[in-house]
């Protein structure tokens, strides 16, 4: 299922629309979007608690590139993830978006969480229309930036609505057009379909490759699940287990765009043999300690 | 409404009858010697004055204990060194009854109006003010970082997570802070010696009107319930989001 | 300008009336206010404040939300003791209200059904009292007269209403209180003094107090106040029943109970002017609290003021030194009047000759089917007005009936006299049988 | 604690300085006369007295409404028709203050004492039923299908999962209970008595002593704070199941 | 992994429990445990607010087998499992579990749920002690049972521990511990991994097998993870949408102990597509009603 399936499915959100001229969503130029993760080590606490998170992990994410992070439970994806949002800072080393130094968090990068990250009581509209408002356009640009992306992600009709009586994949994608309404040049995804059941993150996984083709963003996703890496990603960094280092990085050949079938492809299945030995390995490694 | 009659009908029979097993009904007067005490009542002017002095009293103290309380609950909810200082005032003075608080009150404030009005502003006061903090503090740290990954200022958060999302809290102190400042301003106004529904019920005491003692308490009652109700319904629409069903309209 | 006059009354203190609700309802402070001079763009701001008893006025005084007090004579020392004890503060005693020369007015009262006839008979009992009121001075002395200490008879702190619910119920032994309120429980038939002020030889008084910070500022306007207590107690004196009947109007106060307290030969005589017996009484009963309850110091010299009644009494004519000097003695001052009363509710006050033809004319009412609201009789010893029916009745040999308040003493007449001791029912029913015939007998 | 030195400090000045701005502290004693005091009232036997009197009035009470007010609760929480009976009753005597109920406890119940420990009791009920019954009410149907499918009787699942799983709630109302129950205490010992903390107070008033007002108030507070502690507590190893960290010892 | 390296891994358990004769867990006989789903419909509500959940399902579950549930989210997965356990009345056709019909919830049919279903306030040894303790044993006995199923699930060290304080996967394990204590003839399982992450999951499920091979209790497996139906049942069954119907039967000829690398193997990859097929269509058919 892609977009236009969803868009077919919700008639009502044509004529919903009418009379609002909604600007065309600009597409972000290729040569935004570059990820350096400059051997970085991060950890937390002091002295006996001192915890070390992730080390020595470097990464190179080239503009528009789609690059999942794989990884056993603990290993540091998230905390990796949100040193790249600027919520944590690196003990060593250094972490640059196109160039600059990330020292706090921005709209440049998006952020989508797993769950319960939209305002509650913000309508849908409100929750997507919040980044363009704080970026400083006035209530009605917000307002017709907002329903432009409500369009895109097929959830105009419900723009009234608090997130409260959306499903938990609906609530994702309400997430998702929250982020990019911001036109970020990285999008920052921490296992954002892993709360939802395989139907609904199926068709969620899907939805998002139809909006990445479509607006060219970076997007960093962290899962622990194999198949959503592979079936997602130009690359498949896999992570050891904590503290975390990248072990291993698995380039994807497989083309897009990609259908749900391609996980039945033999190209497929054997990238996923590696990553479950990988995994495996590293999941007992953790268990032992 | 069934419970209600039944107990009324109980009433009006133990006083007929004047029942004395544990409970002594000998000198209680019937329900229908107080109804009909209460539609007299009802005919004076000076019941309304009674009942509107109080309304007052209770709205002054109250919009004043709402302002401070929250304010003093935001400041200590985001600023530790605001709850350090002021938690330790709050703490000790929190479980001082209202009605102790009488003789201090009459002492320090200029006129008897301010010490009633200060005695029922505490009894508000204190429940909205923890209510608060508790709401400041238990903001969701992922909303914080989804607003500041938006771009928002620390105005913005204030004004568009934090208070949002402590309000379920506030309404919540509000109300009790509600009943609780009825319960204070009786305290306080057997001090009065003029007006308020807690200065008639309490003459009626001291004249031993037992009926209308009866109206008095069953009128405070139902002015407490009634304007936490009304507290609890005003913050209705900006609770919408909490409900399953609810979007805008 | 605006001036206040914030005034503490007691509406259940009956004591305080001319100095009270007598003066509020009929306005008459606003009668004297001074309109010229200094005062001439004033706007008064007049404050009646009801309290059940004198201590909460004091409070409120002490913060400066009152400026007078009209309270009972312990309620008075404290105030002037803890005025002194401010570094700055001070309060006035400027005039009397009322008074009993015996002491009665405060009584203590036990149920009507109890088996306790004195004192003695509650060793060993709770007995209730408002704390810091003139009854609980009263009872304070009367232990210590006694010789009853606190571990004989226990104490305990009740509100009037609370007390009188309490005799109601038979929940206390004994509760000791200022009038009306045992007058009240006589009248309800829930209570019977064992025990009357008068016993303690201390004057029952209330009085006025101002602070001193406002009598330097607007003496003017403390005499005008001073000139309308005047006329509060000259309003009662002529036309007693009328105002026993405006009084339950104003106060809930029962219209009878008023009576016995302001009728001709009640118990309490309206007077401002201050005494010397009752700078003596004052100073005693400081001694009393000062043991009791480690009271502050008080300057009675400092204290007592009469200047400002002084001026009232010479600006509207009349001698002071004249109405000081005077004291009236119900022992003495009660013996011309007729020795017994009915209040009928048609007819009003009817007076009787003779005790014997109160109770016949109770008979002839009561066979009749008429009820009457009250009957008077005066204590054959002190002369203090009492209610016929909780009166002890001593019918000597040759059929005239003694009146007395207390039990043991009607005993020990009707043995001095060998005559027998009746309650009102069996007075009452005595003329009844030998009706037309005791009243010719008398009538000889 | 340097907050509340600082306060001390404020006090003493203002008190001896005699400021009247707003407030107005003439005549309030100043910290080291109410210090004094507090040390010669220690060395009486009757504070003793009055607290011990005090501290047995909340006992019995206490003790009395924990017991009535969580069966109340356990009843209503359970069976619908309890609840329709019970709740109407509950919600309109609630609103009416311990005050309120003065005139009418003196009046229907047998002694004095029974009187106030009446309006103590009813401070302490009322909080302890709701938070009872909610606690009740919000048993997870899961755990209940699990208890069930596992072989459990209905007494069994009384026991084992809706007591249980109320009892975060049901100490929630007993330590709110508590605090009210010292509220109500002191409106029931002003109304008569010789002994009691709360008598102590209004005594300290009516003979316009400062210290010893202020004394009551502060000894009302610890003990009120003292005794929801003691509940917590109390109760903190029932409930240790709900810590992060704690395992049966 | 299975249940061998998860004791390997807590060796402390073996002495933990010196001096207590665990009953060695008797073998539920293979004649016990068949389950006839026969023509089953259940409707929720009445009138207007009618709602059929599911309609003329039909089942035969023969002693030991285990049988998958697989189907889009809402179908009635839930609904039918319920009704097996004796929570849900059919509102047509009936239910029997060895021969008797199934009336109200019994403790031969063994529930497991998909998380917050331990007693909080319990213990990990007294929520498995619970059970035996209802069927009438005493303290003593009762705690054997659950220190002999705790050690079977590798958790004895924590038998003093409140679940609270426990990971989810090692809640689940209790879980399955308490249910298995009353030595059922069935075990109800729904969606118990659902919460889990992936390799927790993984490990779950190997360790489910292991169990299950040890018992020969039959299972009926609830889930919409089509890797996880495959994996572990000798059955797939998959429901239509809404109202739930069975619409297909797939037997799963996989070889028996299955390794986590079946997953890559050819037969699963096929049976994989088959099901992805039918999911995908009725997820669509939902969605568009
Ligand atoms: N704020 C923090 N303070 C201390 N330790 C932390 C903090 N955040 C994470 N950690 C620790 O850092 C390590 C990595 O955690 P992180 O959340 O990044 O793992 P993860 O790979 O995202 O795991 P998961 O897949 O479960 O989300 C863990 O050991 C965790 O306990
Ligand atoms: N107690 C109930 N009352 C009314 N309707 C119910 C009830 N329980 C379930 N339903 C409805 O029955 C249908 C099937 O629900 P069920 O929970 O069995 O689905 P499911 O297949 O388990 O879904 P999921 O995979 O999301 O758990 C749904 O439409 C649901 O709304
Ligand atoms: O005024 N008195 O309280 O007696
Ligand atoms: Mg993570
Ligand atoms: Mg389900």
């Amino acid at each position: 299922m892609n977009l236009t399936v969803l868009k077919q499915k919700q008639p009502a959100d044509a004529a919903y629309g009418t009379g609002i001229a909604h600007a065309k969503p600009k597409r972000i130029p290729a040569t935004k979007g570059h990820v350096e993760i400059d051997d970085v080590s991060i950890q937390f606490g002091t002295g006996a608690a001192r915890n070390a998170a992730v080390m020595n992990a470097g990464l190179d994410v080239r503009p528009g590139e789609f690059v999942c992070l794989l990884g056993p439970s603990g290993c540091g994806k998230s905390t990796l993830l949100n040193s790249v949002a600027g919520f944590v800072k690196p003990t060593r080393g250094e972490i640059r978006v196109d160039g600059a130094v990330v020292r706090k968090p921005g709209p440049e990068r998006g952020m989508v969480f797993q769950q319960h990250s939209l305002f509650p009581w913000k309508t849908v509209q409100e929750n997507v229309a919040f980044g363009p408002l704080m970026a400083g356009a006035n209530r009605a640009e917000a307002e017709s930036v907002a329903r432009t992306f409500l369009g895109i992600v097929g959830l105009l009709r419900y723009a009234d609505h608090f997130p409260a009586t959306l499903s938990g994949g609906m609530q994702q994608r309400v997430g998702i057009a929250r982020a990019l309404a911001n036109y970020p040049s990285v999008l920052l995804m921490d296992e954002p379909f892993g709360a939802l059941d395989a139907q609904t993150r199926a068709m969620m996984q899907e939805n998002l490759l139809e909006l990445w083709s479509e607006f060219g963003t970076t997007v960093l996703f962290v899962t622990h699940d194999i198949d959503e890496a592979i079936f997602l990603g130009d690359r498949v960094v896999v992570m050891s287990a904590s503290p975390g280092r990248v072990i291993e990085d698995i380039p994807i050949g497989l083309p897009r765009p990609r259908r749900p079938e391609v996980v039945t492809d033999d190209r497929f299945v054997k990238v996923k043999r590696r990553c479950l030995e990988l995994i495996r390995q590293e999941t007992l490694c953790a268990f032992s300690r | 409404m069934l419970s209600v009659l039944a107990a009324v009908i109980l009433w009006q029979t133990a006083s007929e009858q004047g029942w004395s097993f544990i409970l002594n009904f000998e000198n209680v007067p019937t329900p229908l010697v107080v109804g009909n005490e209460f539609v007299a009542q009802l005919a004076t002017s000076d019941f309304y004055t009674h009942v509107l002095v109080s309304l007052r009293r209770i709205a002054i103290s109250y919009v004043l204990a709402a302002f401070l309380g929250i304010l003093c609950g935001i400041l200590m909810g985001r600023f530790r060194i605001m709850e350090d200082i002021l938690s330790v005032y709050i703490e000790i003075l929190r479980p001082i009854p209202a009605v102790a608080w009488i003789p201090l009150a009459i002492l320090m404030l200029p006129t008897e109006e301010s010490s009633i009005i200060f005695i029922t502003f505490l009894g508000a006061f204190f429940p909205i003010v923890i209510n608060t903090v508790a709401g400041v503090e238990q903001t969701p740290p992922l909303l914080l970082r989804a607003a500041r990954s938006l771009g928002a200022s620390n105005t913005a958060i204030l004004r568009h997570v934090i208070l949002p999302g402590a309000l379920p809290s506030i309404v919540t102190g509000l109300s009790i802070g509600m009943g609780v400042s009825w319960f204070s301003l009786l305290a306080g106004e057997i001090i009065s010696g003029q007006y308020g529904i807690g200065y008639f019920t309490w003459t009626a005491y001291t004249l031993v009107e037992y009926p209308r003692i009866i109206i008095g308490m069953l009128v405070i009652g139902a002015l407490g319930t009634f304007s936490t109700m009304l507290v609890r319904k005003g913050a209705g629409p900006l609770l919408r989001w909490q409900s399953k069903e609810g979007h805008r309209a | 300008a605006s001036v206040r006059i914030g005034i503490g009354h007691q509406s259940m203190c009956t004591d305080t009336y001319s100095a009270g609700v007598i003066v509020k309802e009929l306005k008459l402070i606003e009668k004297y206010l001074p309109k010229d001079g200094k005062y001439k763009r004033v706007k008064y701001s007049l404050d009646w404040k009801d309290y059940t008893s004198g201590p909460p006025i004091t409070n409120m005084m002490l913060a400066n939300k009152l400026d007078f007090g009209v309270m009972g004579d312990y309620p008075l020392i404290v105030n002037g003791a803890k005025f002194q004890e401010t570094r700055k503060m001070r309060s006035l005693y400027i005039a009397g209200t009322g008074y009993n020369m015996r002491g009665s007015g405060n009584a203590l009262v036990v149920p009507v059904g109890s088996d306790a006839y004195s004192f003695e008979d509650l060793k060993n009992r709770e007995v209730s009292v408002p704390e810091g009121s003139a009854a609980w001075g009263m009872t304070l002395k009367a232990m210590h007269d006694i010789g009853l200490s606190s571990d004989v008879i226990k104490l305990k702190n009740q509100s009037p209403p609370v007390g009188a619910a309490n005799i109601a119920n038979q929940k206390i032994a004994a509760h000791a209180d200022f009038c009306p309120w045992p007058e009240i429980m006589e009248f309800q038939g829930t209570g019977r003094k064992i025990y009357d002020g008068s016993e303690t030889g201390v004057p029952y008084l209330h009085g006025v107090v101002v602070r001193k910070d406002y009598a330097d500022k607007y003496p003017e306007v403390v005499v005008a106040f001073m000139k309308a207590i005047i006329e509060a107690g000259n309003w009662v004196q002529e036309d007693p029943v009328g105002a026993a009947e405006s009084l339950e109007k104003w106060t809930g106060v029962p219209k009878e109970v008023q009576y016995l307290y302001f009728g001709k030969g009640g118990t309490l005589t309206l007077d401002p002017t201050i005494k010397k017996p009752w700078i003596d009484a004052l100073t005693l009963q400081h001694g009393v609290l000062a043991r009791e309850k480690a009271i502050p110091p008080l300057n009675m010299d400092e204290w007592i003021d009469d200047r400002f009644i002084r001026q009232a009494y010479a600006e509207s004519g009349l001698d002071y030194e004249a109405q000081a000097r005077q004291m009236v003695d119900p022992k003495s001052a009660n013996k011309a009047l007729p020795p017994a009363e009915i209040w009928h509710p048609g007819k009003g006050i009817e007076s009787y000759a003779s005790v014997a033809d109160m109770l016949k004319a109770t008979a002839d009412y009561e066979a009749a089917g008429q009820a009457i609201n009250a009957s008077y009789v005066y204590d054959e010893l002190t002369g203090l007005k009492l209610f016929g029916k909780v009166a002890f009745y001593v019918k000597t040999a040759d059929g005239v009936f003694k009146t007395f308040m207390r039990k043991p003493d009607a005993v020990a007449y009707a043995d001095r006299s060998g005559g027998s001791l009746l309650g009102i029912k069996e007075a009452v029913g005595s003329m009844k049988g030998a009706g037309l015939n005791a009243a010719s007998a008398e009538g000889q």
